[in-house]
């Protein structure tokens, strides 16, 4: 037993995450008994991964900071504030939380006609296909689960995102729910190929689908090597996140919401977060893909967080790119997004794996 | 006459206005131009012809009843007070703000105020009465500052002023000739005496004598507020010029 | 644009001391029976409150409305009544018959007011239409194709309230009022005309209609219902040669005027005009052919109107003959003998 | 009522975490797009980009299940409360109202209206924000007043100070009688000969005389360019038919007058033609109908009359044969019957204050909450393997109306409209007022372009009166109608961009709105409903630093347009989203009687401000704009290049007004004797105009408002001091056939598309 304990502890250990800034308080917090032991486990780099960042934490506060941050941004291009006056000295940063308090706080209404189980499931299993890719992110050299087919295995689960968004909107059993779904089926054909395919010229041109490795290989990052391919999977993740212009399915002003017309109260706070989960993940892979993940200049006093800063600084960014396209366009029609998406996207993207193999063959 | 052509972009062209969307965004998140007003800790400055809440002199008005005559919501009514004289009450409950009733007061006894963002919880509140409309009200002020538009030719710039804006308003009485009643047929009064009756400043009076009734406009104190002429049912009244 | 600051109204009488006018009217005139309820007295009431209460002209609530002006006194033909009787003076006596509209007779009440209408002598004129139970209303007539209501002309035997309309459309009108009435309504504009300038000025063309008597709405109602005539079904009335006549959708119904004597008000038995003497033109159907209306025209206005509607050929004329007239002129005086001496008794 | 009020608060009052409840409740104030009636514009200035309510965390959104508030902007008409009540019990507790506007509190100035209701009597109100509209700064005082009463401070945040009256003497009074003025058995006539030369009259009236041969049709000339062809019921039809065959393409008014004292109905069609020679024509086709309720329709031959037929047979009871709408259209179930006729009467106004109760009308809430459907539409959707979409009039896309649409798949195969959850009832009310007091009514019509609407009608006084407006006013009132007209197209173009889901092109427009509101401020006293002109002129003189001020507006605002352009004009999501969808035929766009702008994008050349001139417009340099395609992005380009227009004739208006000598803005024949109102009305408006009456007859006159034609058609009976009957078509009114139109057989989504392409105001429509 004690073996077992003391075998796993080495495990753990063997695999911390080093911070050498920290080193001298940690290597005191060990010597706590209990306190030690959980901070180890809790900086064990698997468990780090998950719970930490790139997983559970770092997406909660995210969840907590980007609606804040799109607000902002679009509120600053659209020649207003944003939310202010809950925290003046701040710019508002806490919004999130009083919306999110409120709603935890607020009914819960299911109505009569709704399909009641699944109508209160759903918004909660979303988390799954959320989480689950995180484990495959790494962040620099911080992932939870190696695998050398990780990329391909985020793009996998990041594809069963619109299966949940189908069974709340199915569940809800109301007309615009209904017509919102049918819309994210639709558009998640468009986007489905063309992201795949360009993810692939990515995997085609590094050679490799470990996560790890392809943030090692781009000394010259991914967006450089191939631009089309970037191009491609920036408008596709567009669309797979339902960011305007291809924010078909919910179109506020057509379907009131789409799938999540009828939830209320903490399930809708669930669900109003799922288009950011989705924004994160595909963050995340784009700047692995295409960002070099937490490659950047190293700063040695921060070990292992240094990869794990630039990782999320070059998220941000992504992020922050995918949500201005609010303050920028307009909505497509349905047929209007399948088209882009089957035909110059997927074309690009096609295009991206044309350019791939060539730089492969030629280099 | 013009023809409006609708474009059609080439591939080209739709590169460039792509990126002139995308360029615009970025110039306005670097650079806003925001004209956002920050209402409760700052509020616009309103022009003197501000048509907010009314106060009312009762040393100015005649009770000619045109305030009420003319609202077209209803909203003003008049109330008798205790020397039987008529004053305005306002419903705020239905009035408009159209201050069809200040510009219908011959002597500026309704004043405009800057007064305008107030919330009643009850219903019956919103009924002021004569009373109530002398002295200015008291309202929550959260303004710290003032933000006055200003409108050059190239622009929209937000001037913000430190300090409370005044939110009563001078207004001048309105020029005016002075009218008085007189009669005009004076065989066609069947001497009701109507007018006596509903002239609020007893300037009209009628005394009986043996074979009849004697009226008398006093023209010093006749105000023309011109209800006499309005009430006489034989019409035989006219309002004059003093 | 001048006006007086003071000036002086003659007050009348006051038939009793310490009392409101309108008690001394009330005493004096209505509760005498001598009143016609011509409602002078209601058209003139500066405050509108005397209305008709139960088939009698009353002021309920004067204790607190009345201003006690004494103008209903002054206006009252029956106040100091001195019964008009005879054929009175006047200019011409003819019949003719519209050739635009067709009224009971010749359609010349119409004829005359539209064409003063017309003319622009006056601008409106007041009619007595009725709703489908035959209740009067009275109507402003602007022009002949107000007409098609169809309720205007014929003879309703009803007393209407013309003349409370009468101040309205004095005040209203912009060239003159034209007026039709009984006997009685016509001596009530004259007195108003005689008192007050506003109605001199303003009333340009009264036309009298001959009258024998006049009756209380339900009274009526209820005696025709007894014989059989629902009011609804009613399409006309008229009397001939002594004998009422009611039309109907289904047939018609006759019975001797005389037995209309005991529905009778006071105020008509008294009454001795028969033709509206004191009118500017007085029309009816006695005293020419079936068809054709009598036309008899005293006041100059009357006179303009008729050349007019000579001029124009808007109607045919005949011949008239006052002597038919005699009969029904020394019924009504004879009656009202009958009347006074039944007082006596 | 207040139990449900207070169990909402209490929610949050009570229980563990009543702290953190209270506090996250208080930042979170999300109302739901719920938009009630005009009060809604101010709404979106506050959360516009002038005001910002998202500072606050109030966040307009979405619909009422992810909502805590309803903001109740003004009128809640009877079709409405149903929404509303069912609005209500959607939202999750706890939830909060706030009703802003006077229309919602006591009626304001529909407040005798047979369609209103009272909020406070459907979902309990935590707060009343007066104003007509409200400015945005009172809705936001509204809104933290609720966070205030969240936190626990319940209060009204104003406080009167009572002050004692000083009395001289006493002397009991009699209070006045009311100063409306109504003639006994008017007469009502819509043929008087107006007697006045117009040369090329007697040539139309002769041809139209040769046409008619055989049919009894009195054709009068009552104006110069208004003839009236007075008919008999049964061949009003066979008129029409030869008419129409002269080119007289189709209807711009369809009324009905009641005159019960004459026992009839006057039935009016005002037809008019779009060919050159016929367009400044208005001919009104009318017969009177006695004793019967059914009429001959001419919606076959005309089928722009169909919707207004259809507004008819709600509000007089009537039938128009031929017409295939057999139902409710603009009113709600329960809206008392035939409201028009003259025997339904509205609740009188008082002038003395009772008992110091507030004068309100007993009205009952509607008692059950069924919006029903047309008979018959669900078993033929059903049949067709169709389905329904009910879109409103809670949603964030359908502004204040329903739409019942059909769709195959993702094709529109047919929308119902459902109009009438604004209407106010304003034709009935005008009739009970005094013409004076109909100006701000009107003006309600539409309140994003007030001054064309004041316009109109002011215009049709006039032209009743025949009275010339002094130069100067006719410049003041030419650049106030064109500062409206553009203030207009920026509200359309933004809602246009919203419904697009590009919510920055709304967020500029709204910076551009702000400032034209800053200036109507100036120069009127309030943002959005000015009432500013008057029969005759215009209340007071403009001052040269006002003109300054507008002269740096016409330029001010063009960078900031710029800007929009670059977002969302040339956007290429947006060029993809509008063009070719909604195309309407120059024939379609006749034929459906769609008016304005929108009709000459689809290439009819018909601007009345060119064929029938008004004002100061034919001595001012500017071009009609017009389009071939008829699709929604011309119907927004030509308005687009009409805002173009526009602001040149402001800036030439300007410069007229600063080079004109001051003097006179009120026609000295309306002043009468009260001349010294001739460059400012204080002090004499109620004198002045109080007493106006308007000769006999009938007065059309057309206006070209924003978004097209505007028709007021007066009839007055010469001698009462209100009117007797109003007619007003609007140009959305006219323009909704158009709109259902041009959606048949478009996707789903491109119906935001025309929408927004038409600018449809639903209070504009509904009146």
């Amino acid at each position: 037993m004690t073996g077992t304990v003391e075998a796993l502890i080495n495990l753990m250990m063997a695999d911390q995450v080093a911070i050498p800034l920290l080193d001298p308080i940690l290597n005191i917090l060990y010597g706590i008994p209990l306190l030690g032991h959980l901070l180890a486990l809790i900086l064990w780099k698997p468990l780090f991964a998950a719970l930490i960042c790139p997983g559970f934490a770092t997406l909660g506060g995210l969840l907590m900071l980007l609606p804040w941050i799109e607000r902002k941004l679009v509120a600053r291009i659209q020649w207003r504030i944003g939310p202010h006056e809950i925290l003046p000295q701040m710019g508002g940063v806490i919004q999130l939380l009083a919306d999110s308090l409120r709603f935890l706080f607020q009914e819960v209404i299911v109505h009569r006609d709704a399909k009641q189980p699944y109508f209160l499931q759903f918004p909660v299993l979303s988390f799954i296909p959320a989480l689950l890719p995180l484990l495959f992110i790494p962040a620099g050299t911080i992932i939870a689960i190696e695998s050398p087919y990780g990329a391909q295995i985020v793009l996998a689960m990041v594809t069963l995102f619109p299966l949940f968004i189908l069974g709340l909107g199915w569940a809800s059993n109301s007309r615009f729910a209904y017509i919102g779904t049918v819309r994210e089926a639709f558009v998640y054909f468009g986007y489905e190929i063309a992201l795949i395919v360009s993810a692939f010229a990515m995997i085609v041109l590094y050679g490799t689908s470990d996560p790890l490795a392809i943030s090692g290989m781009q000394q010259v990052p991914g967006i450089i090597l191939n631009p089309v391919a970037a191009l491609a999977f920036f408008i596709a993740s567009a669309m797979a996140t339902s960011r305007l212009p291809f924010e078909i399915p919910e179109a506020d002003q057509e379907l009131a919401g789409g799938p999540h017309v009828e939830y209320s109260g903490i399930l809708f706070g669930l669900i109003y977060v799922i288009s950011y989960e989705k924004v994160y993940i595909l963050s995340g892979l784009m700047t692995l893909l295409f960002l070099g993940g937490g490659s950047g200049p190293e700063i040695r006093v921060l070990g292992d967080l240094s990869g794990l800063i630039w990782f999320i600084l070059k998220t941000l960014l992504v992020m922050i790119a995918l949500i201005a396209l609010r303050a920028i366009y307009p909505r497509y029609r349905l047929d209007q997004a399948l088209r882009i998406g089957w035909n110059p996207v997927f074309t690009l993207s096609t295009i991206a794996v044309g350019v791939s193999l060539m730089e492969v063959l030629l280099l | 006459m013009r023809k409006v052509v609708a474009p059609d972009y080439t591939v080209f062209e739709h590169v460039k206005r792509h990126v002139e969307a995308v360029k615009t965004a970025i110039r306005e998140a670097i650079i806003p131009e925001s004209v956002t007003c920050s209402y409760p800790k700052e509020r616009r400055k309103m022009p003197a012809s501000f048509r907010g809440y009314l106060i009312f002199d009762p040393d100015r008005c005649i009770s000619c009843f045109g305030c009420a005559f003319i609202c077209p919501a209803n909203a003003i009514r008049m109330k008798e007070a205790e020397d039987g004289r008529y004053y305005p009450t306002i419903d705020y409950g239905k009035c408009i703000f159209c201050h069809f009733c200040l510009d219908s007061c011959p002597e500026g006894a309704l004043k405009p105020t800057k007064i305008h963002d107030v919330a009643y919880r009850d219903l019956d509140r919103m009924l002021t009465l004569t009373e109530e409309m002398i002295e200015p009200p008291e309202i929550i002020r959260e303004d710290k500052r003032y933000v006055e538009y200003v409108i050059d030719g190239r622009d929209l710039h937000l001037r913000r002023v430190d300090g409370e804006d005044e939110l009563l308003v001078d207004l001048p009485p309105p020029s005016k000739v002075e009218r008085i009643a007189s009669c005009i047929d004076p065989e066609s009064c069947t001497g009701c005496r109507i007018c006596e009756e509903v002239c609020e400043h007893g300037v009209i009076r009628s005394s009986v004598e043996e074979d009849g009734v004697r009226m008398v406009i006093d023209s010093e104190r006749c105000t023309g507020c011109g209800l006499c002429v309005k009430e006489c049912s034989m019409r035989v009244l006219r309002l004059v010029r003093r | 644009m001048g006006g007086l600051l003071e000036w002086k109204v003659r007050a009348p009488d006051k038939p009793m001391k310490d009392r409101l006018y309108f008690d001394g009217l009330k005493a004096n005139v209505i509760d005498t029976g001598l009143c016609s309820r011509c409602l002078t007295c209601a058209c003139i009431c500066p405050v509108d409150g005397i209305r008709v209460v139960d088939d009698k002209v009353d002021f309920p609530d004067r204790e607190e409305r009345c201003r006690d002006c004494g103008a209903c006194i002054r206006v009252c033909p029956r106040f100091d009544y001195r019964p008009k009787y005879g054929m009175g003076d006047y200019l011409e006596f003819t019949a003719a018959r519209s050739k635009r509209f067709s009224g009971q007779d010749g359609g010349m009440v119409t004829e005359i007011m539209i064409s003063a209408i017309e003319m622009g002598m006056i601008d409106r004129g007041l009619f007595v239409g009725r709703d489908e139970r035959w209740r009067p209303q009275v109507f402003h007539l602007h022009d002949s194709s107000q007409l098609e209501v169809g309720t205007l002309s014929g003879t309703k035997y009803t007393f209407a309230t013309v003349l409370k309309e009468l101040k309205k459309a004095v005040l209203l009108t912009r060239n003159g009022v034209g007026v039709v009435g009984t006997p009685c309504i016509v001596s009530g504009v004259r007195k108003l005309q005689m008192e007050f300038p506003l109605f001199r000025d303003r009333v340009r063309l009264v036309i009298g209609l001959f009258c024998t008597e006049n009756f209380h709405y339900d009274e009526l109602m209820s005696f025709l219902e007894k014989k059989g005539i629902k009011p609804e079904m009613l399409i006309k009335t008229d009397i001939t040669k002594g004998r009422f006549i009611a039309t109907m959708v289904d047939g018609e119904v006759k019975f001797k005027v005389k037995e209309l004597e005991e529905i009778l008000p006071s105020g008509c038995s008294v009454c001795t005009d028969f033709t509206a003497v004191e009118s500017d033109v007085s029309v009816g159907s006695v005293g020419s052919e079936p068809g054709f209306s009598t036309v008899v025209v005293r006041g100059k206005s009357a006179e303009e109107v008729i050349a007019y509607i000579r001029e124009k050929g808007y109607a045919e004329f005949g011949e008239g003959d006052p002597g038919q007239l005699d009969f029904l002129i020394d019924y009504k005086v004879g009656r009202f003998y009958v009347k006074t001496k039944d007082d006596k008794d | 009522m207040n139990d449900e009020k207070n169990r909402n608060i209490d929610i949050l009052r009570t229980g563990p975490f009543s702290w953190l409840k209270r506090w996250s409740a208080r930042w979170s104030l999300w109302p739901c797009h719920f938009v009630t009636s005009c009060c809604g514009v101010e709404l979106a200035h506050a959360s516009g980009c002038g005001y910002d309510m998202e500072r606050l965390g109030t966040l307009t959104m979405g619909i009422s299940r992810q909502t805590n508030t309803i903001i109740v902007e003004g009128t809640i008409t009877r079709k409405m409360a149903r929404a509303l009540r069912i609005v209500w019990e959607q939202m999750p507790d706890p939830k909060f109202v706030n009703v802003i506007g006077a229309c919602g509190q006591r009626g304001g100035i529909f407040w005798n209206s047979y369609h209103i209701t009272h909020p406070h009597t459907i979902v309990p109100v935590d707060f009343f924000v007066p104003g007509c509209p409200v400015t945005p700064e009172a809705l936001i005082r509204g809104v933290r007043a609720l966070q205030k009463k969240i936190e626990g401070e319940d209060r009204d945040t104003i406080r009167f100070k009572k002050a004692n009256l000083q009395f001289k003497e006493r002397k009991k009074n009699m209070p006045p009688t009311s100063p409306k003025l109504l003639a006994p058995t008017p007469l009502i006539r819509n043929d008087i000969p107006g007697g006045v030369g117009w040369e090329d009259g007697d040539e139309l009236v002769e041809m139209v005389r040769s046409r008619l041969k055989g049919l009894t049709a009195s054709i009068t000339v009552t104006d110069e360019r208004r003839i009236t062809i007075r008919t008999r019921e049964d061949e009003i039809k066979e008129i029409a038919k030869r008419l129409s065959e002269i080119g007289f393409d189709h209807v711009k008014s369809v009324n009905l007058v009641d005159v019960p004292h004459e026992k009839k109905l006057i039935l009016e069609y005002v037809i008019s033609g779009y060919s050159k020679s016929l367009m400044p024509i208005l001919i009104t086709l009318t017969a009177d109908i006695r004793g019967k309720y059914d009429l001959p329709g001419l919606s076959d031959i005309w089928q722009s009359a169909d919707y207004t037929e259809r507004e008819l047979q709600d509000l007089f009871g009537v039938r128009f044969e031929g017409n295939s709408w057999n139902e409710i259209f603009m009113l709600a179930p329960d809206t008392p019957q035939s409201p028009l006729r003259k025997s339904f009467r509205l609740e009188e106004e008082e002038y003395i204050l009772k008992d110091g109760v507030p004068l309100t009308p007993h009205i009952d809430p509607p008692s059950d909450l069924n919006a029903p459907l047309p008979s018959g539409v669900l078993e033929e959707v059903e049949e067709m393997g169709e389905y329904l979409v009910l879109v409103g009039p809670h949603h964030t896309g359908s502004g204040h109306m329903r739409w019942i649409m059909r769709l195959d798949g993702d094709i529109i195969t047919e929308i119902i409209p459902d109009p009438g959850y604004v209407h106010r009832s304003m034709e009935k009310i005008a009739e009970s007022r005094l013409y004076i007091q109909n100006i701000p009514l009107f003006e309600r019509l539409c309140i994003v372009d007030p001054v064309n609407m004041n316009l109109g009608y002011v215009r049709a006084i006039e032209r009743a009166l025949k009275v010339d407006v002094p130069e100067r006013a006719a410049y003041i009132r030419t650049m106030m109608a064109e500062l409206s007209r553009i203030g207009c197209f920026i509200y359309d173009a933004g809602i246009f961009s919203l419904f697009m889901g590009h919510s920055t092109g709304f967020m500029y427009l709204w910076a551009i709105r702000e400032m034209l509101l800053e200036t109507f401020l100036r120069i009127t006293g309030s943002r959005c409903s000015p009432s500013f002109i008057l029969p005759g002129g215009v209340r007071r003189d403009v001052g040269d630093d006002l003109l300054d001020l507008i002269g740096n507006l016409t330029t001010a605002i063009l960078p900031r347009f710029k800007k929009f352009e670059d977002i969302f004009v040339r956007n290429p999501v947006l060029l993809a989203r509008v063009k070719g969808v909604g195309v309407l035929s120059r024939d379609e766009a006749v034929r459906y009687g769609i008016v304005g702008p929108f009709l000459r994008a689809s290439g009819v050349e018909y601007d009345i401000r060119k064929i029938e001139p008004y004002d100061a417009y034919d001595s001012l340099g500017w071009e009609m704009i017009t389009a071939d395609d008829g699709d929604s992005l011309v119907r927004f380009l030509v308005r687009l290049e009409e805002m173009r227009e526009s602001l040149g004739i402001v800036s030439q208006c300007v410069d007229v007004l600063k080079g004109m000598r001051k003097g006179d803005v009120i026609s000295e024949e309306i002043l009468g004797d009260y001349q010294e109102g001739s460059r400012d009305i204080r002090g004499s408006l109620y004198r002045v105009y109080g007493n106006l009456v308007l000769p006999r007859g009938e007065w059309t006159v057309l206006t070209e408002a924003a978004r097209g034609t505007l028709l007021f058609s007066i009839m007055s009976d010469g001698e009462s001091n209100v009117p007797y009957r109003v007619r007003v078509i609007t140009p959305s009114w006219m323009n909704l056939r158009g709109l259902i139109e041009a959606a048949r057989g478009e996707r789903m989504a491109d119906f935001w598309a025309i929408y927004g392409s038409f600018g449809y105001f639903p209070p504009e429509a509904d009146r």
